[in-house]
């Protein structure tokens, strides 16, 4: 017979208190999130997938991304709604995914809240950034040193 | 040590304790203490069906059942009893139906019913569809529907607590002509918390036990490890007698070596027995019916082909179960589960291959003597007011001296919830019976003994051997000399018991401790039927005499007895065993003479 | 004291380990999306901030974070639409397996062709200079 | 199902048939050693837990309750597991075998690989008590909270409701369940904080949801649709392919989720 030592398995003592279910919730947000993200989802992979196909693949692959083809892109409202949509579905899918997640393994209440506050400050940061530079984005900057995309009017 | 109080304590949560509890748990402050969590009780292991007379297939009634119960119980059953279960089968299935129990359907919508051994139309002229059930599963679905509304009910649990103890006093008090006797009365019970290791006294009004079986003092069974008797053992050390224990049915196709009931449905279905040279030799023993005759009798059978060497396997200790003349589909359709069983554990494919099967130990007809309104006797007339017992535990008697196939389930219900209402009807005007001074003391006293004793002796090894004999000598062939071996048996175990040592010592959920305890029902019980079956001299349904082959209504129509008796030497008793005394109860006949019994 | 649960791994079969994938790839997407968000925004700044950080995914490590992203992206994207179909399907349940089997076949097949093209232009580019 | 047939109906077999030599006697019984390597821990003596190894000699036909058994009857009395009916029917030892959940009395020790030693733990998630048993209040906990029993507020007729034969169909998959929490322990989302009302709760509300008789079905949607009910599960299959009774457990929280769908859209 030999034995080792390995940790001990979560037990009843008195930093796990006696099982005890959360109050319930009474609201369907739950499921609202849950068919989000497969909605989003779907959608995403439209988006993402054009995004991939147009940003690697075509011409010259990522040594054809620079300044002048964002401008390039940003200057048709098709790929500024694109780009948009694909940010918003993209950020609010990703973020209930972690949630989801931080929901699931910070084991106090307190851990998840800070996490939680966390995630949700950085994706609306991320989220009303993004949204300002699609909507805001001058493709024809003043006083730019590199080239600027063909259809500037020159300086 | 806790006190608890409540109205009604019941003793068991398997089919019978829950279905008390439904109906005393809405009437009364009532617990249910239990040694195992509700859903694992063996009822829920039950194969067959239920069967109630609803004729919602064809033309029935409850008399004919009542007659084929009777003849199957080979005129043993209190035809009383018998008659109140056929009457009331009826209701007991529309209840569960009720209650949300998913049995099979008819084409119109009605509940199935399905042909059984012995259940025949207009006194034994045809098979009868009587077994109202759920796939195969009918057991599994009473025990989940009772405790599904049991939690409905919001009935209360204790569950692993193991009772190890009545809570009896006795008074003086006079009959009737004026004799005077000790009347016992029942304050309560003792209880082992699992978890714990701590006792908890519970005082009731009323107590219903309903701890089921015993198939453990044998070696082959149907039945759970934890069918060890407790009930009838309890019971039987506070001076309650027990009745009819020498009757055991031994069901004939239990898997062998390991006693997993395949149900009778199979040899239903057309299966046949067939010994090591291919033969099928029920077509020697009952030239009509061949492998559909009664379980008694298949199970003589089958046994005595293995004892004439034309049993298989290394060890030639068995006879085979064969569906391969079958199609798979059929199979498939009608016996998945035990099929299934067949694979898993034997590694047999029925489809191709015979199934290994033996006789294996499977229900008690035995028991707690009851009457009809559940209530416990102290003797062949004298109830202890507040006590009931309910379920294989108690012996009512409806199944006589065998039972039919799909009577238990039946017997659970109807007796069940007679418990339940009644011992809720007596503790409403019943008064608490005082609780004898330091109630766990003899509790204390045998867990103590247990837990001390120190001589080396392993308690699965006197389990073994106990089962081992009681195999060998006591199943479906039984002679003076065999009977006499066990019990001389029995004697060497009782001496090295007392020479027991536990090894776990601790509190929390201590089973070896618990298994010692049971042991010491077991051997009890052991004794009990022993002692019982030497004393029969006639051969009866369960009970298969060999120097005595026949029937002898003159002298033994009637019950048997057992009482423990301290006051009982060796000298004194008549089968020569000290502390068993053994009475008769005569049998409550109404409509049915005893006549030849055959199908 | 005791404090979490401990022994030999959970051997759940493909269903758990697809999920395994699906959330790590999950997160990972999310922390990509976060750090691209960010440098795109960088157009706003000035066109030369923008190039300069965009010149640092053009150095072939970059390149094969970028092709471990994108087969993360794929593996997510096909695993989400295998869980759709698992949710949504009548028969999902019955053939998650076969689905995943499926899920992994259309990677490879998206994954080479894609691997082929963007590592050529990654590393032509990096060794043949511009 | 239609009624059972009797022998009548059946085929008539043969009186006598020729048996091949393997059913009809001979064919030893194999024997093998096996090392049994279970988690020990008992908190009246140590906090800790250890792993601690018995080897043995066992038959082909042995599972590995048995084996458990030879060692509590045996070896080592304080070794503590529930069991009862031994055959997979009354649910008492879902445990950790090889890293799986099972039952003890349904895993043969020929099915495993027995060179290397067969480990075997507590299930995951439930408070371990000792040895191999858990508290199993919180899975029970679940299981009540989802009102799982027969609601009806129709008119009691006086004999039995009526089902056709499809409607009784409907939920019969999710009957079978004995409660032995083998799925609700194999669920990574339930090892994470317990929280979840897990598989086992789902099923046995699925019983009813879809029972034609049953009028709270719409309680009980509401009850799962919380935060901790069937939105948290993944699909990982984990408890399909645990159970022991073969109920297709995640098809049948997706019907789950879909009821939910559906009564809100
Ligand atoms: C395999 C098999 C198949 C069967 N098939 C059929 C069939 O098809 N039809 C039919 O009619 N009958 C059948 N029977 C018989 C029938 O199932 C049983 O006789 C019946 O279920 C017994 O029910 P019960 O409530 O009396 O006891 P059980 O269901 O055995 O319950 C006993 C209860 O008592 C508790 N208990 C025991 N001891 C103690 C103690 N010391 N302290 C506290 N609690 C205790 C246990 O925890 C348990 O809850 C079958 C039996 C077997 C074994
Ligand atoms: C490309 C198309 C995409 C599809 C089809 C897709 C699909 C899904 C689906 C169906 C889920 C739910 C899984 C579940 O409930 O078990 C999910 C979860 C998740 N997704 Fe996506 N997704 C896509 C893109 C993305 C992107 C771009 C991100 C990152 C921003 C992302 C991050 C996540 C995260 C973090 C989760 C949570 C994982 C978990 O809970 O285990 N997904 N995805
Ligand atoms: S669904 Fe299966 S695994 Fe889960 S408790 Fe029921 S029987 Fe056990
Ligand atoms: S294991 Fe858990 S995640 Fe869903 S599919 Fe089963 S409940
Ligand atoms: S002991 Fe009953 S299921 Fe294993």
């Amino acid at each position: 017979m030999s034995s080792k030592v390995i940790d001990a398995p979560r037990s009843n003592s008195a930093e796990t208190p006696k099982y005890k279910r959360n109050k319930s919730s009474h609201s369907s947000f739950e499921m609202v999130a849950w068919l989000f993200m497969r909605v989003s989802g779907v959608v995403l992979v439209v988006l993402i997938f054009g995004h991939l196909f147009v940003n690697l693949m075509l011409g010259d692959g990522i040594h054809a991304i620079d300044f002048g083809f964002v401008a390039g892109k940003w200057s048709s409202p098709f790929w500024q709604i694109w780009d948009l949509a694909m940010l918003w579905l993209a950020m609010l899918h990703g973020t209930n995914g972690v949630r989801t997640i931080i929901n699931d393994y910070a084991e106090r209440n307190g851990t998840r809240m800070t996490l939680k506050t966390v995630l949700y400050i950085a994706s609306a940061v991320i989220i009303v950034l993004g949204t300002l530079v699609i909507f805001t984005f001058d493709p024809c900057p003043a006083g730019a040193v590199i080239d600027l995309p063909s259809f500037c009017p020159v300086p | 040590m806790q006190v608890h109080k409540y109205d009604v304590i019941i003793v068991g949560a398997g089919g019978a304790g829950m279905r008390a509890a439904i109906e005393a748990g809405q009437n009364a402050h009532t617990a249910v203490l239990t040694k195992l969590y509700p859903t694992r009780s063996h009822t829920g292991a039950a194969q067959g069906g239920m069967c109630a007379a609803l004729a919602n297939v064809e033309e029935d009634n409850w008399e004919w059942h009542t007659f084929d119960t009777v003849k199957g119980g080979d005129y043993l059953v209190d035809q009383d009893a018998a008659e109140v279960m056929a009457k009331e089968a009826i209701d007991a299935v529309i209840d569960l139906e009720k209650m949300g129990l998913p049995f099979n359907r008819t084409p119109e919508g009605r509940i199935d019913q399905r042909r059984f051994g012995g259940h025949t139309r207009d006194h034994g002229k045809a098979p009868v569809r009587r077994s109202c059930y759920a796939a195969d599963r009918t057991g599994h679905m009473i025990l989940q529907t009772l405790y599904q509304n049991c939690v409905k009910h919001n009935v209360e649990f204790y569950n692993e607590y193991y009772v190890l103890d009545l809570l009896t006093v006795e008074e003086d008090a006079t009959r009737e002509d004026g004799t005077p006797y000790k009347q016992k009365r029942i304050a309560g019970v003792v209880s082992y918390d699992l978890a714990t290791g701590e006792l908890h006294v519970f005082q009731a009004k009323s107590v219903i036990l309903a701890t089921g079986g015993a198939g453990k003092v044998f070696k082959t069974t149907s039945n759970a490890h934890t069918l060890t008797g407790d009930g009838m053992g309890i019971a039987f050390r506070k001076g309650i007698p027990l009745e009819d224990m020498e009757f055991f049915q031994f069901h004939p196709t239990g898997l062998a070596g390991l006693g997993i009931l395949l149900s009778e449905a199979a040899r239903g279905e057309g299966a046949i027995l067939r010994n090591s040279e291919g033969e099928r030799f029920m077509e020697r023993y009952a030239p009509t019916i061949k492998d559909l005759a009664p379980r008694d009798i298949v199970a003589r059978s089958m046994a005595n082909e293995v004892r004439e060497g034309r049993g298989c396997g290394p060890n030639k200790d068995y006879v085979l179960l064969d569906l391969t003349h079958l199609e798979p589909a059929h199979i498939d359709a009608k016996l998945p589960d035990i099929t299934e069983f067949a694979r898993t554990y034997l590694g047999v494919e029925p489809y191709t291959e015979p199934v290994p099967v033996f006789p294996t130990a499977h229900y008690a007809m035995g028991g707690v003597p009851t009457n009809i309104s559940a209530e416990v006797l102290q003797d062949n007339d004298t109830i202890i007011p507040g006590l009931y017992a309910a379920g294989e535990v108690a012996c009512v008697s409806v199944h006589g001296s065998n039972r039919l196939g799909t009577n238990s389930l039946l017997d659970i219900n109807v007796f069940g919830k007679r418990a339940g209402m009644a011992a809720a009807i007596y503790a409403k005007t019943a008064e608490f019976v005082e609780l004898p001074e330091s109630p766990e003391a003899s509790t204390v006293a045998l867990l103590d003994h247990v837990r001390t004793s120190d001589g080396g002796e392993k308690v699965a090894l006197i389990r073994k051997d106990l089962q081992d004999t009681m195999d060998a000598n006591m199943q479906v062939f039984r002679t003076a000399e065999s009977i006499d071996r066990v019990l001389a048996d029995i004697a060497t175990f009782e001496e090295r018991y007392s020479r027991i040592t536990v090894q776990d010592k601790g509190k929390r959920f201590n089973l070896d401790l618990l298994e010692a305890v049971e042991l010491g029902f077991l051997l009890e019980l052991a004794k009990v039927m022993t002692v019982a079956a030497l004393h029969r001299q006639e051969s009866r349904g369960g009970h298969y005499r060999e120097d005595f082959p026949d029937r002898d209504d003159e002298n033994f129509m009637k019950h048997s007895m057992a009482y423990k008796d301290a006051a009982v030497s060796v000298e004194s008793s008549a089968e020569h065993i000290a502390g068993i005394r053994l009475e008769t109860k005569p049998v409550v006949v109404t409509r049915y003479q005893p006549m030849v019994r055959k199908y | 004291m005791p404090t979490k649960p401990a022994g030999t791994l959970y051997r759940g079969r493909e269903g758990m380990w697809s999920w395994v994938g699906h959330r790590i790839t999950g997160v990972v997407i999310f922390v990509f999306l976060l750090v691209h968000v960010l440098d795109t925004s960088l157009v706003r700044v000035s066109p030369e901030a923008y190039t300069a950080v965009i010149g640092a995914y053009k150095n072939p490590i970059m390149g094969l974070g970028e092709a471990a992203l994108v087969a993360a992206i794929v593996f997510h994207a096909f695993n989400g639409l295998r869980i759709i179909a698992i949710d949504f399907w009548k028969k999902g349940p019955k053939y998650q397996r076969q689905m995943l089997w499926t899920v992994l076949i259309a990677w490879v097949v998206v994954m080479v062709p894609f691997l082929i093209r963007h590592l050529t232009i990654v590393f032509s580019n990096f060794f043949g200079g511009h | 199902m239609s009624p059972i047939e009797t022998a009548e109906t059946a085929p008539e077999p043969a009186s006598k048939i020729e048996l091949p030599a393997h059913v009809g006697g001979g064919g030893e019984i194999p024997t093998f050693d096996v090392t049994l390597r279970v988690r020990r821990y008992n908190p009246e003596y140590s906090e800790e837990s250890t792993w601690e190894d018995f080897s043995m000699t066992m038959y082909g036909t042995d599972r590995v309750l048995d084996a458990l058994h030879k060692v509590k009857w045996e070896q080592d009395g304080s070794l503590s597991f529930r069991r009862s009916c031994a055959h997979g029917v009354c649910g008492s030892d879902a445990m950790r075998i090889n890293g799986r959940n099972r039952l003890a009395c349904k895993t043969l020790l020929k099915d495993l690989d027995t060179s290397k030693p067969i480990t075997v733990e507590p299930i995951k998630g439930l408070p371990v008590e000792k040895d191999l048993i858990v508290d199993m209040e919180p899975f029970f906990q679940s299981f009540r909270e989802v009102m799982p029993f027969l609601v009806n507020r129709g008119h009691e007729p006086a004999k039995e409701r009526l089902q056709s034969a499809e409607q009784r169909e409907r939920f019969d998959d999710t009957t079978k369940c004995i409660l032995c929490a083998a799925c609700t322990s194999s669920c990574p989302v339930f090892w994470t904080d317990g929280q979840y009302f897990g598989p086992a709760a789902i099923v046995n509300a699925h019983r009813f949801i879809f029972d034609s008789r049953d009028d709270a079905g719409d309680m009980r949607l509401e009850i799962l649709n919380d935060k901790e009910g069937v939105w948290r599960c993944r699909t990982t299959f984990n408890c399909t392919e645990a159970c022991p009774r073969g109920i297709q457990v995640t098809q049948a929280i997706a019907e789950v989720k879909q009821a939910i769908l559906a009564r809100q859209v």
